[in-house]
């Protein structure tokens, strides 16, 4: 399993794990496994693993550019929460943070360095019509002025159709549930916030074992794994804060006991990740998603073009009934 | 010209703001330790320093949306 | 990939990969006076066929990378120099945050550096070239990087970039072997790279610190003004590509160097009478 | 409130102009998306979107089923950036298209939002 090809994505499994590996790396190694890194946006991470470890002095330069990009990111990130939360609180309603906001926000291992992009936000579905228009009157604006979208958005999605701010320019995304409910598995998303902890300036993020849950899901059940190694980067940092005891339990409510239980196995594959000893071994299946989560090479090209296929027409299987899938590509087609 | 403009830095948002008049006089006028105002108790407060033409109110309420908006200034 | 080059440039490493010999041949004759660049890059560009076939069949080079903007235009193969140029630009000018970038040309004397800035077509590079050919060192034509800390300007020397009459204007002034091949209807027109001269890539490590800044326009009538701080200031941030990212340190380093800096809006008609005005603001400092 | 930090000098005098409540006296510096691009230059635009393929264009830009009575067809391939820079700033018309063709392109271009195929390439350009 593996091959030359994924060599450099195994490198920076190996030292996001364990820094201390760096030692001895040789010049076409760094070289190699840094572009891998801004590859799969985990540069900042890279760097900020890397902080406390002795690096070349020829990689010094790549370290600054990339710890003060994730250190801008950061900023900007807990601002547009800030933003998000001025414009919402009058409402009076629980606003969950989700993903890298979220991370940084409550201070996570999984949060130090890495990269953001859109926030992402959780309410309840029947607040969903209010938090809409708050968001409209603050100065967001929809992204694509589109009916065909809007209504599939509204009909099927798991989230509100993006959200721009007209001046900051920034995406929101607002999800009143972690999951399309076509989707085959149906979290609780009451349960989710209801569980949901408040932090310092009232906005809230997800309980420590429900964040497992949703990255695992949003790994797994929701996409066709591009990010991926950064993301289970994400679940590696989560399941160790959060620990193992119930967490299968927690996922069962949620029906995505079988997504947790692959995110376990395979973040302790490939970081080491400390979790049961049922998920210290990697199944067949497995083998193949690590075969698309290292499917990148030493210039940052993606590579294995039939593995990501099969991941890209699986995550729209996931996401919609065999129906609707065919609804929905005709309607795209013939546009 | 841009001379007569405050060039501001705000950290929490990262920004850089050009104010041109009269923001930057009203933005003194809730300046940390002058404490929080109502717009009728910031015309008054720059009424105190100032001579005011025009509109005051409907002026200030206006300026005092726009800084809303970059989130230099928050309603209480 | 399959071709390679590294490429040190001022304090910044590149590697350059291709799918094509043409590129990497042509970027090795344009930098072969440049130092050896081993070591880690900071930045990777990649010219790749848009497609697999397109290696062969109308070969199409789409410029990639660690940092890539959306909608970027492939270019002819024949225009492989000028995609790997752009490649290079748009790493730095999306990636770079060790120093604020102003999209200007820079020439330095004595330690000290004149900042050019203004749109495509203010004749920036030209005066930069012009200027670098009567004795001045060329720091760079595409960005001059301010340093966060010390505020002095960082040499990028790469080769210079003509376009159009401004290749027959340079050939008056410069030796035709230090020009790299013309490239023909590139989206810029007609282009040629001229290489730096010996003492510009001997001192491209060598920071100066800034004297004064310009605001070239090129056209009648002949005239010179002061600009004020805060206009500056406003233009210098719509010239830096990592400004607004840079945060508190932009701000602080763009404060500092308009403070200090004096700028001037020059019009000029023609190039004699650009480095006139040049020489004149210059012994007025 | 939050505390910015000033620099240049507050201008202070007796008698405050207020000005008209319409205008706007706080503007925030953008990033300069121009001068990314603008060191890359070529881009191009697709019009429309490549998931609206096969779509016309209606005189006010928005994106209609082929045929739509006083729609134009759209361009068979996306528009050069440097195309439309010269276009709109000698307002000519796009190579090799129509007054309408270029109106109605023009005006969809404009209709773009961050996020669409082709909004980065149509601000650099509109900004340089």
């Amino acid at each position: 399993m593996g091959g030359a090809v994924s060599r450099y994505a195994r490198l920076l499994a190996r030292v996001l794990a364990n820094p201390a590996r760096v030692a001895g790396l040789d010049d076409a190694a760094w070289t190699g496994m840094l572009t891998v890194a801004v590859a799969e946006r985990l540069a900042g991470t890279l760097a900020a693993r890397l902080a406390d470890v002795a690096v070349p002095a020829v990689v010094a330069g790549w370290m600054v550019n990339a710890a003060r990009q994730a250190e801008m990111e950061r900023a900007s990130a807990l601002w547009e929460a800030e933003m998000a939360r001025r414009a919402l609180a009058p409402l009076g309603v629980p606003v969950v943070l989700l993903k890298g906001t979220a991370y940084v926000a409550a201070g996570l291992a999984a949060g130090r360095g890495r990269f953001i992009g859109d926030l992402d936000i959780l309410v309840r579905r029947s607040d969903l019509p209010v938090v809409e228009a708050a968001l409209l009157a603050a100065g967001w604006e929809w992204v694509k002025p589109d009916p065909y979208d809007d209504a599939y958005y509204r009909r099927w999605m798991h989230e509100l159709p993006p959200l721009i701010h007209k001046t900051r320019d920034r995406m929101i995304d607002v999800h009143h549930t972690i999951l399309p409910p076509t989707a085959r598995p149906t979290p609780d998303a009451a349960l989710l916030m209801a569980d949901s902890i408040a932090l310092a300036d009232g906005l809230r993020v997800l309980g420590p074992q429900d964040r497992i849950v949703h990255a695992a899901a949003h790994l797994f059940a929701d996409g066709d794994l591009a990010g991926g190694l950064r993301n289970l980067w994400d679940l590696h940092g989560l399941i160790g804060e959060a620990g193992c005891d119930g967490l299968m339990a927690r996922a069962e409510r949620h029906g995505l006991g079988p997504a947790v239980a692959r995110a376990g196995r395979l973040a302790h594959a490939m970081y080491g990740t400390d979790v049961p000893q049922a998920w210290r071994r990697l199944t067949l299946a497995d083998r193949f998603y690590r075969r698309r989560l290292l499917a990148v090479d030493g210039w940052g090209r993606d590579v294995r073009p039939v593995t990501r296929l099969l991941f890209y027409v699986r995550s729209h299987w996931l996401r919609m009934p065999p129906l609707m899938l065919a609804r929905h590509l005709w309607v795209k087609m013939r546009r | 010209m841009l001379e007569g403009f405050a060039v501001v830095y705000h950290p929490a948002s990262g920004a850089t703001h050009l104010l041109a008049s009269p923001v930057p006089e009203i933005l003194a006028t809730i300046a940390p330790g002058r404490g929080a105002a109502t717009v009728a108790e910031i015309l008054q407060r720059l009424a105190a320093t100032f001579d005011l033409d025009g509109d005051g109110l409907a002026v200030v309420t206006a300026r005092l949306a726009e800084l809303e908006a970059a989130g230099l200034v928050r309603r209480a | 990939m399959r071709h390679e080059i590294r490429l040190k440039i001022g304090p910044v490493r590149f590697r350059v990969g291709s799918d094509w010999a043409g590129p990497v041949a042509a970027l090795r004759s344009l930098y072969r006076e440049y130092p050896a660049a081993d070591g880690v890059p900071d930045y990777s560009v990649r010219l790749e066929a848009t497609r697999p076939w397109r290696r062969f069949i109308r070969p199409s080079v789409a410029v990639r990378g660690d940092h890539m903007l959306p909608d970027a235009l492939p270019l002819d193969l024949a225009h492989g120099v000028l995609a790997a140029e752009i490649g290079m630009n748009l790493q730095l000018a999306l990636g770079e945050r060790r120093w604020l970038l102003l999209h200007a040309s820079s020439v330095a004397r004595d330690g000290r550096a004149l900042i050019m800035t203004g749109e495509s077509g203010s004749g920036k590079s030209t005066l930069a070239a012009v200027l670098a050919a009567r004795g001045w060192r060329l720091m760079g034509d595409e960005f001059a990087l301010v340093d966060l800390v010390t505020g002095e300007v960082r040499a990028f020397p790469r080769a210079t970039s003509l376009k159009n009459e401004a290749i027959d204007e340079m050939l008056l002034h410069v030796a035709e072997d230090r020009f790299g091949a013309e490239l023909i209807g590139t989206p810029k027109g007609r282009l040629r790279h001229l290489r730096p001269d010996a003492r510009a890539i001997a001192a491209m490590d060598e920071p100066a610190t800034p004297a004064l800044i310009l605001f070239p326009r090129f056209g009648p009538p002949e005239g010179a003004e002061a600009m004020g701080e805060a206009e500056t200031f406003v233009r210098l941030t719509q010239a830096s590509t990592n400004y607004v990212p840079l945060r508190r340190a932009g701000y602080d380093a763009l404060t500092r160097l308009v403070t200090s800096v004096p700028a001037v809006a020059v019009d000029y008609p023609d190039t004699d009478s650009a480095v006139a005005l040049v020489e004149h603001l210059w012994a007025g400092l | 409130m939050d505390e910015p930090e000033a620099t240049a000098g507050v201008p202070t005098r007796r008698m405050l102009m207020l000005g008209a409540a319409g205008a706007s006296m706080v503007v925030t510096i953008r990033p300069a998306l121009a001068q990314t691009a603008g060191s890359v230059l070529t881009c191009e635009i697709p019009v429309p979107e490549p998931r609206q393929r096969g779509q016309w264009i209606a005189e006010d830009g928005t994106v209609v089923p082929p045929y739509t009575k006083d729609a134009v067809r759209p361009p068979s391939r996306p528009l050069k950036g440097e195309d439309v820079r010269k276009a709109l700033r000698d307002r000519r018309l796009l190579p090799g298209t129509s007054y309408e063709q270029t109106q109605a392109y023009t005006r969809y271009m404009q209709r773009l939002q961050n996020g669409n195929s082709g909004f980065t390439c149509f601000v650099s350009l509109k900004m340089r």
